[in-house]
């Protein structure tokens, strides 16, 4: 069995392996092996490429970008997602317009260890894809699966672009599968989680479990929900979305990340525009509340959507 | 708020003999004692599953930080960081919201809402740090300028960061805001040669990081982080300094933790060389030698001090169990001051 | 006449006048009186509190904080919006956090000279409005009209959480009033810029005046568009917005910020869930493209709506 | 691309018999004299209307500003900052760069999307800069650890800031990053005693910028930002402490900007002290008066050189208004180089 975690350390260890271009840097990446072990080992086996790296996120990423233009692949493991926030020039303003405005590419790969645990607090659980996703230039991952934290890093680095790489933290330990994948979908589709005839819940990383659970829940009363894993919001993958919406006439897009404009606002401004004869009723989005994130479990279970409010939210979506 | 020192076990007669320094020295070596105690307490609750999300330990820094705690006075500000229970205590931070933070206690002075070190009581001059390394700095430069703006004189504004915390763009840009403004700003760096698993080596390359005190127009001053008597004598005079209108002032203290960075951490990536050299040594234990040997107290009253932190930590834990846990439901869920402005 | 940029100075002589807890704290904002002269005599008429920062916004917006904690209300200038990145973190984490952690307010406005002007470029053009709506604890102001500009500034100081108010720098000089005002509109409350029946249009900031341009230009056509000024962008006025497309059935969101998830998205996705019978047919929407803002004016005049694509877009809509 | 010094008005006969470093001297002023003149004639344009967003001249720095263009090497690594019209052409960037990109030229590196300073070419190792103040020299430090991870030798990278440009954040943790990679990062401070409308004594409290440098533990050094000669040697000899494997060198040059932040602005908050002072001197003025006391060169070859410069800027001007502007309806409107991923 291997955990979401290691398969985004074996995606690491497969690209340090197979492309003398790549090299990790972030704080406390090397003998230690990450805050979470990501990069666990990798320092001992691929020696000088692996590199701790001064608290300096602005730092750390300006030196990818120059990385990169001198022809390497750079890593850059943030230690949480909320510390992007120092680096956030260098991303949106740096990396995002270099390609366009010099026809170089700046092929960085960005890990945000993403998302809400039990206990994180405001500054160590943000899920910041949709801040990333505004701005021209980057790509935004958001994996789900053990198979997609592999092959879509793998991707992550093979691409041109700049990639901010949004891995979900609750998923680290949580999401085993049996092996790491030899095939994988193209970047930017989205994949038919569940498929259904009822309902269409899309939706991305840790809420894709939630989801799914909640359709478990729902099977149960008799309706099937189709779940979509948009994979990366951006590129967002309208098409499948949309056709899913054809066959189910019902959309409830859920996100972990703040209501304010996020992923689940632009799913359904999108499906509002191109797939408004498609939807049988209002579409809906549940997101996480319009707070911080709270550090006390009781609390943060109920700022984020879970099984048992999705599930509740798509019952009051089908007895409209 | 700000309680005098609390206890049941007061000074015995024969102390007030002792000097001024030496009864600082005492009164700090019992809010380390305090603080050592406390932290062992919380290890063990994280330990045994108690407490969510990472539990700090300050072991081997409690004398630089009570040094900078008991050195401040009631209506100075003070934004302490990871590994600052011992200034906390001094500077009069109830015992409680430390307890009532690691634990999510409803009446904690962040009601459940964030969480271990991140507690603090802003109206109380405790600014509450944001995890963000060096963010706190131009907050403590702010409220400086805001006391002069208000023609509020003689506060000091303290704040530490640690030897990977100065790498930050946050450090520079304040350190050099308050030097322009010339802000009564105490920053004390505690250098205790990891951040996280990551050595000095790797964090910068100056000889010594009090090198940058000429850089920033600011005075530089050295000390033992593990002295106490060396710490109260340094901390203090850069604290004064700062009040007298000197600007802002830059303690580096080397020392090194004696824990893991957190308590999920052994601490293995520690050099040995390290942990018994002289930078190894416990602090706590070398407060306790110089009070023996020079007589402030005796080992019986050592122990009495150690059984009164104890009951006060078995006190606060006992009370904090007995409170009620943020209940969402009675949440507002409103991120504003201005709730008709709330999107709720 | 009066411009939106002195409604803006003016703004701030009154705050500073009523109030001895404001000072403004920015870039050669002191003697100099500022990049755009919007803090022009200030320091002169009000020494000692009107502030040149070093060229550290981070620490400025930082600094900003801590004074709120200690009773004051600044008010930041950002010589550009585009340099807010820099000072990110402290926005978004600290500013906006504060309350909510505390119950201590954070009153600081600050100040984003916004949006496009030509010969900009990438970096002095931006619209971060819906990057700062995202955060829960901010308020979000994009003012379109002179009066509005006064006002809603004395508003964003008095108000006592942090605000982010987005002044146009192409409506500095473009844009004049009689007077200034002496009433105003609630924070929070949209305005209907122009009535109309047909369609409504739903924009902010400098889009308003494009909007009415296109407006003007569909009326000669026979149509009747109404438009909504959103005012400020967090809080949204979904209620004006809901009851404007009860009337006309038909909405198209124009904004100036880059197309993925801003505040057009925000906009479609309320008025399909909340309003979705109201619809006459799919919503649409209006941005700048997806691609950092170009510095050559002939570029940046395609690459931002226009009234002529604007009403290009409308003609289509209501012929659909 | 880089093109070897391309003049018509080559050295007469008699500079055979002038010494390397004197050559070094009048190729270095030459450059200067051919910045001075383009961008007096992008002023004058400017203040025409066929420019459109700001123009930032470097009168008065281009002798500290081309001894580092001319101090580095074809395959070294450079990112220019808004005054280094004459780095740029002594590092080679053609004239025509310049001008196209002030001017929006669709052939331009730009190609109209980015315009006047913001131009580079990262292929031929000049990155065209942001305009966040600091963002390059992490980008400069990480193009050199690319070098290092390639087993590229021998390659310096520069960069400069201004006395503004120090408060950033960016340049502390670029600054102290290169340092602790011991990297070949040469970083040239103009201390032109303002930040746009800013004096120095509201930027940083400290004695003198080069103080910094110890703070991170590389090595300082001064210099008359007006004198050519003296910046040529120390950004020269900085320049090669780098080659040699010394790591990050910091120089800080001081002198006056004449000229407005910007063409809209006239400078008038500079002080009169400052300007009638050592450092208001005419970089371009002292260097013809050294070359014409030492007889480098006679005034008439001077003139010569000034008709050349002037023929220079002309014929790119001239050739850049014939070149078609950026056509939207030719613009892919593409972000990024994956185009299939584009949402375009
Ligand atoms: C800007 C930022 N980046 C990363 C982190 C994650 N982080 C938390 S503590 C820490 C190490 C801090 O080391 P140091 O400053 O030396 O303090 P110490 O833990 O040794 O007391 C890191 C990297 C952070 N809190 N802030
Ligand atoms: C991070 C950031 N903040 C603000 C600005 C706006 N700005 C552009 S140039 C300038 C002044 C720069 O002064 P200095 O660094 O001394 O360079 P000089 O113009 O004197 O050459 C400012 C504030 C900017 N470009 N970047
Ligand atoms: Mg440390
Ligand atoms: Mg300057």
């Amino acid at each position: 069995m291997i955990t979401y975690l290691e398969a985004i350390r074996e995606a690491q260890a497969k690209a340090l392996r197979d492309d003398p271009r790549v090299y990790i840097y972030g704080q406390d990446v090397g003998q230690f092996g990450g805050a979470f072990k990501a990069t666990k080992n990798l320092a001992q086996e691929y020696p000088g490429r692996v590199l701790d790296a001064p608290i300096s996120e602005d730092a750390i990423v300006g030196s990818a970008i120059g990385a990169a233009m001198e022809g390497m692949r750079p890593i850059v493991e943030m230690q949480f997602a909320d510390f992007s926030t120092v680096g956030f020039n260098q991303i949106v303003n740096h990396a995002a317009t270099l390609h366009w405005r010099t026809a170089v590419p700046c092929p960085i790969t960005i890990r945000l260890p993403s998302g809400g645990t039990a206990g994180g607090g405001p500054f160590h659980s943000q899920s910041m894809e949709a801040i990333y996703a505004h701005y021209p230039g980057l790509i935004v991952m958001a994996p789900a699966t053990v198979e997609d934290a592999y092959s879509m890093l793998l991707e992550a680095v093979a691409i041109d672009d700049p990639v901010v790489f949004c891995e979900h933290k609750y998923l680290y330990y949580h999401l085993k599968a049996e092996s790491l994948p030899t095939e994988a979908m193209p970047t930017g589709k989205a994949r038919i989680a569940r498929t259904g005839r009822d309902a269409t819940i899309v939706t991305y990383s840790a809420m894709v479990h939630e989801s799914l659970a909640a359709a478990d829940e729902l099977a149960a009363e008799g309706w099937e929900i189709e779940v979509i894993d948009l994979r990366t919001v951006k590129p967002l993958d309208t098409d499948t979305v949309l056709a899913s919406v054809a066959r189910t006439g019902l959309l409830l897009a859920v996100g972990e990340a703040f209501p304010w404009g996020g992923v689940t606002a632009e799913i359904l401004a999108r499906v509002a525009s191109e797939g408004f004869d498609l939807l049988d009723a209002p579409p809906r989005r549940l997101n996480a509340k319009d707070t911080p994130v709270p550090y006390h479990p009781n609390l943060w279970g109920t700022h984020r959507p879970t099984a048992r409010t999705i599930s509740a939210e798509m019952r009051d979506l089908l007895r409209r | 708020m700000l309680r005098p020192m609390a206890s049941t076990a007061e000074f015995p007669r024969a102390h007030t003999e002792l000097s001024a320094t030496e009864k600082t020295f005492l009164q700090a070596y019992r809010w380390m004692l305090l603080a050592r105690v406390v932290e062992e307490k919380l290890a063990s609750l994280y330990r045994g599953g108690k407490i969510f999300g990472g539990v700090f330990l300050s072991k081997g820094q409690e004398a630089l930080s009570v040094s900078l705690g008991i050195s401040l006075r009631k209506r100075d500000i003070f934004a302490p960081l990871i590994r600052d229970q011992a200034a906390r205590l001094a500077f009069g931070e109830p015992l409680l919201d430390c307890t009532r933070t690691y634990m999510g206690s409803r009446l904690g002075p962040m009601r459940g809402r964030d969480g271990n070190v991140h507690r603090g009581r802003p109206a109380e001059g405790i600014l509450p740090m944001i995890s963000h390394l060096g963010a706190m700095i131009p907050t403590v430069a702010g409220a400086l300028m805001a006391r002069r703006f208000r023609g509020i004189q003689g506060t000091v504004g303290a704040t530490c960061i640690g030897d990977g915390g100065t790498s930050t763009g946050a450090f520079h840009e304040s350190l050099n805001l308050a030097a322009v403004e010339r802000l009564p700003l105490v920053l004390v760096v505690a250098n205790n040669q990891y951040a996280y698993s990551t050595p000095t080596t790797r964090q910068f390359a100056c000889r010594d990081l009090v090198d940058k005190a000429v850089g920033y127009g600011v005075e530089g001053h050295s000390v033992d982080g593990t002295d106490l008597l060396a710490s109260l004598q340094v901390v203090g005079h850069a604290v004064e300094r700062a009040r007298a209108g000197h600007g802002p002032q830059l303690v580096v203290a080397s020392l090194l933790r004696l824990a893991g960075h957190g308590e999920h951490d052994d601490g293995h990536y520690v050099s040995p060389g390290l942990k018994e050299g002289a930078l190894g040594r416990d602090c706590l234990k070398v407060a306790e030698e110089r009070i023996i040997d020079q007589a402030w107290a005796t080992r019986e009253e050592l122990a009495l001090w150690h059984e009164d932190a104890q009951r006060q930590t078995e006190e606060a834990v006992a009370q904090t169990l007995r409170e009620p846990l943020p209940d969402p439901s009675q949440e507002d869920w409103c991120s504003l001051a201005s709730r008709h402005l709330s999107e709720g």
